[in-house]
């Protein structure tokens, strides 16, 4: 039973080193977004970081990850190395998507991260598509598919799904309820405010939780994952999170109060997890390990600032794979 | 005469007719409680009410559908993409709905719709953001398509988009929301299918819209230097298109080059081609150029971004090889 | 009690009278296509006439009405000419639509058929807007949208059906459930074949019966027609109902047996109908109802014989309302 | 040789492909049991299975989406569109993921993807069934199009296409299905981007693709009795096109006709016309022509849709007009 807690406190304080590492990495690419090194647009994921951080633990390297625009945690969860990603923002050649794809296009292929993607909805289709050939190759590979709370009215969540659920597909649906669609409240967006619910029409399993446990939230979509693994069928759950900072960063936010974002930030998952580690892991590790995370982070940002940009010249062998006219 | 930004006009525009008219009201993501996500319709809720101002959540094929439904049965509803790369959701909606109700009706449905949004590239948002999307819409029957580069055009053709009895698709731009320019205090409507002759000029034509105006006149300019006098159309209306204008132009200058920010296959540009090499064949003294977005997705990375864009010195270029040709 | 049952059945013999006028005209229909006179697509409501004409009994002339390609039933249950419908089918200048539009897109202003649709899922949208104007001009009008059971897994069901639950608009969703989408039986394109749980995922009430029965159409939608009217609150109804023909006429239905036809064709609707006329009814009153629906049906099929076809000069003024380039 | 209809062409490609290879699948709406809306499939499900002959429900936006995520991950799918009119609603997965997957990913993953059905003008199918829409895609860089005309071409460029490690569309006609022609035992692919000429002639070039083809030799064929010697060339590919063969015809015939399906404005007829004046200016006697639908949603009346599309009468009444005009 000691063994077991212990083992479960190294365990968190891995959740919790990914978690910290995505905080760091999103404060420092904010603050090169000031300084104007990052454009376009930059979604952070600041708060949400044990929804993707808890549900990438369920996963071997081979299975998929598919998420929207709000991309980079989700990314560093599926193992992509924090220099790529943030060499990615930095538009640089060695960013994980060669300086082409940016903030909300987060690519890993080794990793089998399927990318972060722009359209709201319209990457949902290609979660099941993977998870579709998981099926016809019997590889016993599963997918995880995130999306907002602001997506599960569109065509994309509802063609998408119906598929998965008809050809019972193994993949797991994720919405992350952040309870905004950039500044509006999910009262005026849906009629039926439990997104899980929706699982009913299509007739597959549900489920709905906070995400302030990281620990939580790998358990209860590891039950989801298992389901897709061994019976093939899919999951719709619906993780209830809290984004601290503005939609993108030209976001102000003045939707919402300062009062009801400090009563969230009270709940900081990443809190959570550290004041547990405090009470029953061993400080001197808790310190090296977060020394350890700001080193990481250093490295990335300086790998970042000295890498080169791209050419024009990847352009075209981009766009397409082999000469285009052939 | 008063000094307006791009999107103060578009927004006075609509406040007007909304108070001329109480069956125009206007929809779309974040046009009510936000103010609008590039601050378009900042104050408008406030003014006219969440009955009139309508938040729709993420469905751009729903709230598309539901103006063209709610325009057939009498309402002039003001749709806006929050951009107009995501009419791509919507695109069955304009093209068999918006497009096609009258004259599957035998004309007894219309459909007096606006959708409107910033069109084509911002600044690194990318591939999947950066559409220049009235290539696609241009195309087809049933529809109008207008540009505008200036505010007072902004102002004068979206009236002229509400008032029309048809679907008119507004194509804005994110980066002219800011300019400033001098609106006529008693500007009602401009009419479609007007080109405006925004720089005169003598040895070459140079047919533009939207922002790539501003490109085109700022290439003008610099050839003015080395000479050569160029005439700047904006063509201001891309469906219904006003040949005769630039026609005219070309029978003038000989030259014509077109600038358009989207891809160069097909689409608006190669259609001026088309009907300037037809109608003024014997006048040209060079082919038509065009000068367009390069033929990939837009890349995130800044300087490949401006790669693949027009610019002034692509503009310049395509200029002086049409104009030396005969030299 | 007497007077009650009288009423009944001239009630009863009116909505027979509507679906026997609608069958033979769509048989009518049928023959000419095979004699080449209609061409194009022409898909027979033949067997469900029960569901429009029970549906749109509900309905004043002020309601709207939209739905699909198989649209000549509603067309007539909510008004139309039969001349009208027949010589559209024919391409006439006197049909519906100017014999611009075909069989699949019926159109009548004047008693607010909002027409006949190609795009699955494509005109969900549409009567969501008319429901929108309605509640926008509180004119107290309500839409009847209906659709078949392959409409629910595609984007327009869903994003129309999700801005009506939100926004409380006064509509009806009817889905047609003919159990085929083309040759595809529902049990392949639906995991959760009981279309009308859909509702739950958007909060709204739903209902759920089979179309033998004329009345308790009439009765089943009325109760949802007066939830959008009185409380401006839509429902999802799915009908479950049979086409006895083809999906279209190029279709020779091999996917279903001669016994389930048989078996389906035995609860035909507008024989269950005709056998209560029968039952209570004045047998004189009969048949000179059935006299005059063939003398109907008749004058429909010469008036779109005789009618002229439309002229080229109709197209540009159809394509756009007023001068082109204004 | 043997003589093969075009839908067995095209069935015979796949069925070869799909031998060859397991990754590849045929999926769409009533491909399986009901053997295909038009038959192109007949027999598939039967000799490859319900997993590899996938009946798809009426999702067009989710399957055309769920093959672009499987093509991601090393399937190579067929997906079958009933009619390309239906893509409308799977637009936002072919512009946005199918073609800017690989670019936007910084090469990583590739899509190779076949989105296939019959496309244009069928008989009398009316307003939303007759769209022509490879104007629309081949804007579209990161993508390829193709619309053969005859069942050899069918068969080679269906086989390249489910070969090519990018996202080929496929445009067939539903009014080729049953045409017969000659197809080589041992054809294997046809590479894209190559045009041919199916008819030598001198005076004109005609350039056409799908069954447009067909009208124009039959044009051309009306045209030699009165005298006037007319090249046709086959597209084959849209995207790439092949402008080498076009502009080698014109600098040769001096006078150019385009004919396809699909509206006047924009589109591959205007990408052509603007080619061939850029490219083959100094050979032009004539302005470029071009025959295409007319301006209008197609109407329902078998004359008023004879009169919208592209006759053979109007083909030669515009190769007169080009080959008399210096006279
Ligand atoms: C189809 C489409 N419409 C609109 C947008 C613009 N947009 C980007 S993010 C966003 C809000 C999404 O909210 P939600 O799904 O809740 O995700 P969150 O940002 O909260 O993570 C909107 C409207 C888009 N990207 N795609
Ligand atoms: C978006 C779209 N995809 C495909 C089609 C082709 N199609 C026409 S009818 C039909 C079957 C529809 O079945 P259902 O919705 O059950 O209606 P029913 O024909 O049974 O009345 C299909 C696939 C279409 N019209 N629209
Ligand atoms: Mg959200
Ligand atoms: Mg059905």
């Amino acid at each position: 039973m000691l063994g077991r807690q212990t083992m479960d406190h190294e365990h968190l304080a891995s959740l919790y080193r990914q978690m910290l590492l995505i905080r760091r990495l999103e404060e420092e690419a904010a603050r090169a977004y000031a300084m104007g090194k990052i454009g376009g647009f930059l979604h952070l994921y600041i708060g949400q970081e044990a929804v993707g951080v808890g549900a990438c633990a369920t996963l071997t390297r081979d299975d998929y990850v598919v998420t929207t625009y709000r991309d980079h945690g989700i990314a560093i969860a599926k193992g992509m190395a924090p220099g790529a990603m943030m060499a990615e923002l930095y538009g640089k050649a060695t960013g994980c998507s060669g300086g082409l794809g940016g903030s909300m296009h987060m690519f890993d292929k080794p990793n089998n991260m399927l990318g972060g993607h722009g359209i709201i909805g319209g990457h949902i289709p290609l979660g099941v598509g993977a998870a579709f050939a998981s099926k016809y190759n019997k590889d016993g590979r599963v997918t995880l598919c995130f999306f907002g709370d602001g997506a599960v009215s569109i065509q994309g969540f509802h063609e998408g799904v119906s598929l998965a659920a008809l050809w019972k597909l193994p993949i797991v649906f994720i919405c992350e309820n952040n309870e905004y669609s950039m500044g509006t409240p999910l009262s005026r967006t849906l009629s039926q405010t439990d997104v899980s619910l929706k699982a009913v029409g299509y007739g597959i399993p549900h489920d709905r939780f906070f995400a302030t446990d990281v620990l939580e939230v790998e358990q209860r979509i590891g039950q989801a994952v298992e389901r897709a693994r061994n019976e093939s069928m899919p999951t719709l759950v619906e993780v209830r999170t809290y984004r601290f900072r503005g939609h993108s960063m030209s976001d102000p936010g003045k939707y919402r109060t300062a009062a009801e974002l400090e009563e969230q930030k009270q709940k900081d998952p990443l809190i959570q997890a550290r004041l547990k580690l405090e009470l029953g892991w061993d400080a001197a590790k808790l310190a090296a390990l977060e020394a350890s995370v700001e080193a990481e982070v250093e490295a990335a940002v300086k790998f970042a600032e000295d890498s080169p940009e791209p050419d024009a010249s990847v352009l075209e062998p981009t766009t397409y794979d082999g000469p285009f006219a052939s | 005469m008063r000094t307006l930004r791009y999107r103060e006009a578009l927004r006075e525009a609509m406040i007007e007719e909304m108070e001329r008219d109480r069956t125009v009201f206007l929809m779309g993501e974040e046009v009510g409680y936000y103010n609008g996500a590039y601050k378009v319709s900042e104050g408008m809720l406030e003014k006219f009410g969440p009955e009139r101002v309508v938040d729709a959540p993420i469905a751009e094929g729903g709230f598309a559908g539901l103006g063209v439904g709610a325009a057939m049965v009498g309402l002039r509803p003001i749709i806006e993409f929050m951009t107009w790369n995501f009419s791509a959701i919507a695109f069955d909606q304009i093209l068999n709905n918006a497009a096609k109700i009258r004259q599957m009706s035998g004309g007894q449905y219309n459909c007096p719709i606006v959708f409107r949004g910033p069109n084509a590239s911002a600044k690194q948002v990318g591939s999947q953001h950066s559409h220049a999307m009235e290539h696609f819409y241009a195309q087809v029957p049933g529809l109008k398509v207008v540009a505008p580069a200036f505010p007072a055009d902004a102002k004068g053709l979206m009236k002229a988009a509400i008032r029309d009895d048809n679907p008119v698709l507004v194509m804005e731009s994110e980066t002219l929301y800011s300019i400033k320019g001098e609106v006529p205090d008693d500007l009602d409507v401009v009419p479609f299918g007007r080109a405006q002759i925004v720089r005169p000029g003598s040895q070459a034509t140079i047919v533009a819209y939207s922002r790539m105006t501003h490109v085109a006149l700022d290439a003008a300019a610099a050839l003015e230097k080395e000479g050569i006098s160029v005439e700047v159309l904006d063509l201001r209306s891309l469906r219904p298109l006003d040949e005769d204008t630039i026609v005219a132009s070309v029978k003038k200058t000989h030259r014509c080059v077109v600038v358009h920010e989207g891809w160069p296959y097909g689409g608006v540009g190669a259609e001026i081609s088309d009907r300037v090499q037809r109608l003024a064949f014997d006048w040209l003294d060079a082919p038509v150029l065009r000068v367009t977005t390069r033929d990939v997705p837009m890349p995130y990375n800044a300087k490949l971004e401006q790669y693949c864009m027009p610019q002034v010195d692509r503009v310049i270029a395509a200029v002086r090889r049409a104009v030396h040709r005969s030299a």
